[in-house]
């Protein structure tokens, strides 16, 4: 493998990829930052003329924007399984994703929080939703899954950001030492005064350590509490057991999906063949090959449940998800999600990186299809055959989705230009 | 501590960045503080149509609330007078006060005499007075001692917290619906 | 009762009108005081009520109408009234949006060319009194056509058109009867309307007559069905062509072929008038004149069975008081009079025997015309022989054939006049109109029927430049003569009423809000010689051919006159439920034979008749029928029935093919059936509880004093959306409109939804806030604004929300409405707002609260007292409007209470008992 | 004066650590600065565990108790029932203890890492001190210790 490359080179060849943006970056952010401002702007429009201008609609309350997130969250998950839990099990090739699986972390849940905020009908009163000591005496209420929500997403996010900045610590200070003038003065205090001494070292090994073991718990509980906010409630299709594990082992096959969407060209552009070696790309794969067999079962297991129960709003439900109005969407997603991961069980397909590339592409639009699916299919058919009604989405939604896209990926291409994307201290190590 | 560095210019600067912290923390309490004060200051006074002194009628005269705030025992409002009620003595007392001559103008004119609201509720808030008066709580409870004010101001906040802790401490119903429309 | 004391008694409700703008409404930056306190001790903030009577629809229901700071805010029907008995219609509950509608005329308005010119009174006066003698000299004859008119105003007109010389009209309705009257004149010399004694009937038989809906006294005939059924054990069958709301809900619904109505009847005429009970009933003569017609023909030519006909004549022999009704659609068509004779003709049979019709009470129709009335003025008109024509509170353009031109020939008086509030299409084509007053503004009183006085008093001051009728009238005849009845129509009023009442009288009148005149009952007897000459011309006819087309009245806009209310427009259409908008049903089985779907554009036709409307697919309706709602007929009836004048509603060989248009129709209804979910439970699902044992990991819910419930009678509740209009006025409901609709934001806390079987029948059930123990609602709420109060109540803080929406999703009873936007009241309609409730803005959660400001009213009134609050005490808006009862609230921890002993009846079930979410509300199913 | 000695690989510099702490140089005298994390290192230099699982213990235990509490005590202040559900509703609350544990635990974690390494350090803002991407290892002189 790489051991061979010497450690100057890592330094380098990480580092060079943090110098000069060439125009095919700057146009990226443009377009990045165009969509994200386009998305804001129609976020004030929402605010100034009510939640009417978004498709939601009685009874399909919620629509896209709890869809987009859930889809975020989800792809939050496979940041922490990598950096995390494959730290936890030392597994070698996540050194060549976990700065980059980190970052995309961070910017899903940046994200990811927006869409409560956006979804919320009176945004201006958010901070009803924080249980803080005021003067109308007054708690938030701590059975609401949605205070759960608040707590699970917020930890989740804090603790990334530190779990992400402490990984950070020792490559910014080896980025202050390349740089010179303000930029080093910047990654240097950044680095806090980072040296390196045994003393730093050895509580740092020690952080890390004890960051992953908290993290580790996360990857599990944050997606089974976000499946909770449906779990927990008692529309057909969203009250099931099944959907802890079912959500997690989903949030991971997109997350992972989505680092394979990032790394992969990432990986091209910035010349990083060699420290991204393809047998680590194909270890990832094989993680989506695994959550994708999962996740198949999930769908087999929910359309079983509901036919083998008799239960008749369920079998509605179901039949509904599979026949109805959005059975188009239904299939697209069974596709991209159960069926064509299949093919990865071909070697030669799992280290085509062209075939990962798209597929992580097909696998992203399924993920979302699936929680779009879930969200949208359970509350247009519920109990009162009176109430049932179909949603679309409203230009306004699908504005702030692409707008959420911009700011996800206008966070990667700044942080691909200002951070090292790979952990140089690991390759180091490695 | 074995590995432990050499003095270093570090602890000055150490010192300056514990300054700034506190000096950050100083400046955001004393903009808060400036702001209310600036509000304070420049908020537009209350001037009421009729300089009316609650002295003279609720303290010298020792004329009861409820003589002139009529609805205070029976009905959710108090009620600001009618202007006939004013009338009915000062129609004799003191008609050459300036004061007085614009009361009585208002009569000639037919016109109602539009006073400024100091104790104002949201309109999500359901209040009855009749039931605090039942629950024997005193004017001066919510309202101060109007009696020594020449010009009444509100003293208390009105706020929701307010009325919570008043509930509180005397047992009164606490269900939101209580209050809230 | 002495003048003085007269004027008091009056100048009490205009004092108050005029002074009580001083509020006490929250957030308002001043306090304003009043010059003089109120005379009557209403306070602001706190409620009066005033009797009045309603005027949306010649029925004329007995109302109350709730005052706040010195505005109307809220109608309920008068419990004591004689015709409503305390219920109110849905059309009854939006004339408060009549009132405050953002279009009202404001002032008179002159035409010059395509527009229009407000001018003041005086100049409208002036120019009328001149056109009038100006016609008179030159022969043209001076015309006032009015809508029903009774009570002082009628007594006025009398004396107007006496002094001035005009010519009163027949009064124009389009809901006429005529058949029916002269049917009765025919019979009986009596060309009146009788009150029929449905509470007393144990079996009653409409043909045709959409008792619950347009036919005559809807809101009354719904309120005795209701106490029959209860009382009486009353069986109804209803014959129709279609489906209506009023066959909907009768036990029996025969559905004959178009046009048989006539032969139908004949035959059951035939047959009960041999049979040992009826045999004395029918002179020879009679009997020697009807036609025969075997029940091989009767069945052939109606459509139905033998065993149904047969079954149908034994039970009115059988029955102890058969009432029979003919009217509707089965009367206006063109064997219509035929119907309406025999008809009532077997009532005389089957009715009058048990004192079952009541001619001294008989609806005031006396002065009513038909469209052969309106012909002829159309004539006149054509003629140049109209001089001035004042047009008052009705629409003859809309309701007079196409072809007849009216609109064109109304131009060829000297002068026409539209009195009216709201424009219609007669304003539209007349030279001057006179803006209105409401009947929440003026003294008025009315005589619904003969010798029920009825009150309208004016609860607010005008809100515009307006005059009332009489008002008008007066100043022309001071104009014209010189000299006028009184000085203003108020003082003409308390001339009258002293004439009229004793000073007792009076004072309940004023009080009560009406006064019965007793009338001792005068017998009826047949006329046989002019019945025999009748029975001697009926020919037994052949039905319609198929399609055929039944235009119905609408029981959101009556014959289209309520159409404007946008209130009516956002209540769904109790059997379609298509809300705004316009359509034709037809059968899923004829759908499928033109290749229509929901909203898909079809064309009617015959001869001179054509109108294109979206499709509604309607289950339940006969297959080879097009049911057009009156309000989707947007030129005129097709035609009229020679012989009695009324419109056309049944025509027969209509020709019909989509055009391929689609248009979107707001269809509130996700699914017409309940696909097996047991929300209105079918007998086959009364065996045994599937749930025997309720075991629940949480707490029993404690509640110490008060346990809020409702019961709700499914085998009363009739469809008829009062509750649902009752509702949204009283917690100001925003009205969203059309484009909301189509997306499924309707707003409405409270809704009927309507259940069709694999057969067709419809069941209804009105769906609200169940106020749940274990609500779904609320722990999801992430802020505490959906809670449970220790009442029981499901509150929702309006404040509080920050709008998330859960709370909708985990409902499963969808029964929480969300505020997509500021909803936006146009001036002047916000003066309706319930100041006792929050206003709602955009990004908030609302939904049914049981009345809350209600039962915080009743608190209030307890607590003074010291004492719980009484069974009965409160009554949620929706149970007060209900014509049939079947909504009963109160509190369950008191054993006597109505609903605590409702609910231990074992009909009771409560909807998706299975989800363990304890409802509040308790249904008893309907069989 | 300190010496110091420089290494591009650990072995080289393990060796010559091992070296010096045989020749006699006591523990205190050497320090050491590495590209990365060596537990050898740690171990010959230190050799006791790092004092951070006490922060991880206590802010976890704190988290759990803190949120637990949060949840139970504020619903207990002011109790308003939802859904039927009992004032304190152990699961949720749970729930709430639980994530506090992680988020706590892990911010303790973080600021015991900054108490314990002395960090943030502007040291090496001012002196020209960079982080070597060599191995460092410094004997210093006995009285400078």
């Amino acid at each position: 493998m790489n051991n061979d490359i010497s450690a100057p080179q890592v330094e380098t060849d990480v580092l060079t990829a943090m110098r000069r943006p060439g125009p095919a970056w700057l146009t990226g952010l443009g377009l990045a930052g165009l969509l994200f401002a386009g998305g804001l702007a129609l976020w004030a429009y929402q605010i100034m003329h009510g939640m009417g201008v978004a498709g939601i609609t009685h009874p399909v309350g919620w629509g896209v924007y709890i869809t987009d997130f859930v889809f975020w969250v989800g792809i939050a998950h496979s940041g922490t399984l990598i950096s995390a839990v494959l730290f936890i099990f030392r597994a070698r090739f996540r050194t060549s994703f976990n700065r980059a699986a980190e970052a995309m972390t961070i910017f899903a849940l940046m994200v990811a929080g927006l869409f409560p905020l956006i979804h919320l009908g009176r945004v201006w009163r958010f901070y009803y939703l924080f249980p803080y000591p005021n003067q109308r005496q007054l708690w938030v209420n701590f059975r609401s899954p949605l205070i759960w929500d608040v707590f699970a997403v917020s930890t989740y996010f804090l603790v990334s950001l530190v779990f992400f900045y402490v990984g950070l610590m020792p490559d910014l200070a080896i980025a202050a030492r390349h740089r010179s003038g303000r930029a080093g003065k910047l990654y240097r205090i950044l680095s806090l005064g980072w040296t390196g001494n045994l003393r730093q070292w050895r509580h740092y090994g020690r952080l890390y350590m004890f960051l992953a073991a908290f993290a580790t718990p996360l990857v599990a509980s944050v997606h089974s509490i976000v499946s909770w906010d449906f779990a927990v409630s008692i529309i057909p299709g969203w009250h099931t057991t099944i959907f802890a594990p079912y959500f997690v082992a989903g949030a991971i096959f997109s997350g992972t999906a989505m680092v394979l969407t990032l790394v992969i060209p990432m990986r091209r552009v910035l010349n990083l063949q060699e420290h991204i070696p393809i047998d680590h790309i194909e270890a990832i794969a094989k993680i989506l090959l695994l959550t994708s067999l999962i996740v198949g079962f999930s769908y087999v297991i929910e359309h079983g449940m509901a036919f083998y129960g008799e239960n008749l709003f369920e079998m509605e439900q179901f039949r509904f998800r599979a026949l109805g109005h959005y059975s188009l969407l239904f299939w697209i997603m069974i596709m991209c999600n159960a069926v064509l991961p299949l093919l990865l069980f071909i070697r030669r397909l799992r280290r085509s990186l062209a075939f990962l590339f798209v597929l992580s592409l097909l696998v992203n639009v399924g993920m979302w299809l699936e929680r779009f699916v879930i969200v949208v299919c359970s509350l247009a058919r519920d109990f009162d055959p009176y109430n049932w009604g179909n949603y679309l989405p409203s230009p306004v939604e699908c504005g702030i989705t692409l707008g959420s896209f911009g700011l996800f990926f206008a966070a990667f291409l700044v942080f691909v230009k200002t951070l090292p994307v790979l952990s140089i201290t690991e390759l180091k190590e490695r | 501590m074995s590995d432990k560095a050499p003095k270093r210019p570090g602890t000055r600067l150490r010192k300056l960045f514990c300054l700034a912290v506190f000096s950050y923390f100083a400046l955001l309490v004393l903009a808060t503080l400036s702001a209310s004060l600036v509000r304070g200051f420049f908020a537009p006074p209350t001037t009421q149509p009729i300089a009316f002194p609650h002295t003279t009628h609720a303290d010298k005269l020792n004329l009861a609330c409820d003589f002139c705030h009529s609805g205070v025992k029976q009905e959710a409002s108090a009620g600001v007078p009618a202007l006939s009620v004013c009338l009915s003595c000062h129609r004799a007392i003191a008609t050459d006060r300036p004061e007085i001559e614009k009361l009585l103008g208002y009569e000639r004119r037919g016109e109602p005499v539009r006073w400024q609201r100091l104790h104002n509720l949201p309109d999500f808030i359901h209040f009855t007075h009749q039931r605090h008066i039942q629950a024997e709580q005193p004017c001066a409870a919510c309202h101060g001692a109007v009696e020594r004010m020449l010009e009444v101001q509100r003293v208390r906040s009105l706020k929701m917290g307010w009325c919570i802790s008043c509930h509180r401490s005397r047992g009164a119903p606490r269900d939101c619906a209580t209050c809230h429309k | 009762m002495d003048r003085r004391k007269f004027l008091q008694l009056m100048g009490l409700v205009s004092g108050t009108t005029l002074l009580s703008s001083c509020g006490s409404e929250r957030n308002q930056k001043e306090l304003i005081s009043y010059l003089v306190p109120p005379e009557d001790g209403v306070r602001p903030g706190t409620a009066a009520w005033r009797v009045s009577t309603c005027s949306e629809c010649p029925a004329h229901c007995g109302i109350t109408v709730r005052l706040r700071e010195g505005r109307a805010v809220k109608l309920e029907g008068n419990p004591d009234h004689p015709v409503s008995q305390g219920a109110l219609c849905m059309r009854g509950q939006a004339a408060l949006w009549r009132l405050y509608h953002p279009q009202r005329l404001r002032t008179p308005l002159l035409r010059t060319g395509n527009g229009y010119r407000p001018i003041g009174w005086d100049e409208a006066m002036k120019r009328i009194a001149e056109a009038m003698t100006a016609s008179a000299e030159k022969s043209r004859t001076n015309m006032l056509l009015t809508g029903s008119t009774s009570g002082s105003l009628a007594a006025l007109q009398e004396r107007f058109a006496d002094t001035c010389r005009i010519d009163r009209l027949p009064e124009f309705e389009f809901f006429n009867h005529a058949a029916l009257r002269q049917a009765y004149q025919l019979l009986y010399g009596r060309p009146r309307l009788p009150r029929f004694g449905i509470e007393d009937a144990d079996l009653l038989v409409t043909v045709g007559a959409d008792l619950l809906e347009t036919f005559i006294s809807p809101v009354g005939y719904a309120h005795q069905l209701s106490v029959a059924r209860r009382e009486k054990g009353l069986q109804w069958s209803h014959i129709e062509p279609h489906l209506s709301l009023t066959g909907a809900n009768a036990d029996r619904r025969l559905t004959i072929r178009p046009g048989s109505e006539a032969t139908l009847l004949l035959w059951l005429l035939q047959t009960l008038a041999k049979r040992r009970r009826y045999a004395r009933r029918l002179p020879q003569q009679i009997l020697d004149a009807l036609p025969k017609i075997s029940l091989a023909r009767a069945m052939d030519n109606s459509g139905l069975p033998g065993s149904s006909l047969t079954e149908l004549a034994r039970s009115l022999e059988k029955a102890r008081h058969p009432l029979l009704i003919t009217g509707g659609v089965a009367t206006a068509q063109l064997a219509g009079g035929q119907v309406a004779l025999l008809g009532c003709l077997l009532q005389w049979v089957l009715t009058v025997p048990w004192q079952g019709l009541d001619f001294d009470r008989a609806e005031n129709f006396g002065r009513a015309g038909d469209l052969r009335d309106l012909q002829q003025l159309n004539l006149s008109l054509q003629n140049d022989e109209v001089g001035v024509l004042i047009i008052s509170r009705t629409d003859p353009v809309r309701h007079s054939p196409q072809k007849w031109r009216l609109d064109e020939n109304l131009r060829r008086a000297r002068l026409s006049i539209a009195m009216t509030d709201l424009h219609t299409a007669t304003s539209r084509t007349t030279d001057l109109i006179l803006p209105l007053t409401q009947n929440f503004e003026r003294w008025d009183d009315v005589e619904p029927r003969i010798g029920i006085h009825s009150l309208i008093q004016p609860a607010m001051a005008p809100l515009h430049n307006t005059r009332s009728e009489g008002d008008i009238l007066l100043e022309l005849q001071q104009r014209l003569t010189g000299r006028s009845e009184a000085a203003t129509y108020e003082k003409y009023l308390q001339q009258r009423w002293k004439k009229l009442f004793s000073a007792s009288q009076l004072r309940a009148f004023i009080n009560k809000g009406f006064v019965t005149k007793g009338s001792p009952r005068t017998t009826i007897s047949l006329r046989t010689k002019p019945t025999v000459a009748a029975l001697r011309r009926i020919a037994p006819s052949e039905p319609l051919p198929a399609p055929a087309t039944v235009i119905t009245g609408s029981i959101r806009s009556f014959d289209g006159r309520s159409a404007v209310l946008p209130l009516l427009g956002e209540i769904p259409d109790p059997l379609t439920t298509v809300t705004h908008g316009n359509w034709v049903t037809l059968s899923p089985r004829l759908a499928s034979q033109y290749g229509v779907k929901d909203g898909e554009e079809l064309r009617l036709t015959k001869t001179d008749f054509a109108v294109a409307q979206p499709a509604r697919l309607q289950p339940g309706l006969p297959d080879g029928i097009f049911g057009l709602p009156i309000d989707s007929l947007t030129s005129g009836p097709p035609g009229i029935d020679p012989a009695t004048g009324e419109a056309l509603r049944v025509i027969g060989g209509i020709k019909a093919h989509p055009t391929g248009k689609h248009f979107a129709l707001p269809i509130l209804s996700g699914s017409p059936s309940q696909k097996g979910r047991g929300i209105i439970p079918k007998p086959i699902h009364r065996k045994g509880k599937h749930h025997a044992e309720h075991r629940s990991l949480y707490p029993e819910p404690a509640y110490r004093q008060y346990r809020w419930a409702m019961a709700i009678d499914l085998k009363r509740c009739i469809g008829c959306a009062a509750c649902v209009a009752s509702c949204y006025v009283e917690n100001s409901v925003p009205v969203v409109g059309r484009e909301e609709h189509l997306k499924g934001r309707e707003m409405s806390w409270l809704r009927i939804e309507p259940f069709y079987d694999d057969q067709g029948r419809a069941s209804f059930i009105p769906m609200l806030c169940q106020h749940c123990d274990y609500a779904p609602c609320e722990p999801v709420c992430p802020v505490y604004a959906a809670y449970h109060n220790p009442e029981g109540l499901n509150v929702q803080v309006y404040n509080r929300c920050v709008g998330t929406r859960y709370c909708s999703n985990n409902c499963p009873y969808k029964v929480r409405r969300f505020n997509w936007w500021q909803h936006k009241w146009a001036p002047p309609l916000e003066k309706m707002h319930n100041p006792d409730l929050a206003p709602r803005s955009k990004g908030m959660m609302e939904k049914c609260t049981f009345c809350i400001q209600r039962i915080r009213t009743a608190h209030e009134t307890a607590g003074k007292e010291d004492r719980l609050i009484r069974d009965g005490e409160v009554i949620p808006a929706c149970a007060q409007s209900c014509p049939t009862d079947a909504i009963t609230f109160g509190n369950l921890l008191d054993p006597q209470s109505a609903v605590a002993r409702l609910i231990k009846t074992p009909r009771t079930y409560r909807v998706f008992e299975g989800l363990g979410t304890e409802p509040a509300v308790y249904y008893l199913r309907p069989d | 004066m300190p010496r110091q000695l420089y290494f591009d690989t650990p072995d080289a510099f393990l060796e010559e650590l091992r070296a010096q702490l045989n020749a006699g140089i006591p523990r205190r005298r050497l320090r050491a600065r590495l590209p990365f994390h060596l537990h050898e290192a740690e171990e010959l230099l230190i050799g006791r565990p790092s004092r951070l699982r006490y922060f991880a213990l206590g802010g976890g235990l704190a988290g759990f108790g803190g949120g637990f509490l949060l949840a139970m005590l504020t619903s207990v202040d002011w109790p308003i029932v939802t859904g039927g559900k009992p004032i304190v509703s152990v699961p949720p609350f749970l729930l709430i203890g639980y994530l506090l544990t992680i988020l706590i635990g892990s911010l303790s974690c973080f600021a015991g890492f900054l108490w314990l390494s002395r960090l943030p350090d502007p040291g090496p803002l001012v002196s020209d001190d960079p982080f070597d991407p060599r191995f460092v290892l410094t004997i210093n002189d006995e009285e400078a210790s």
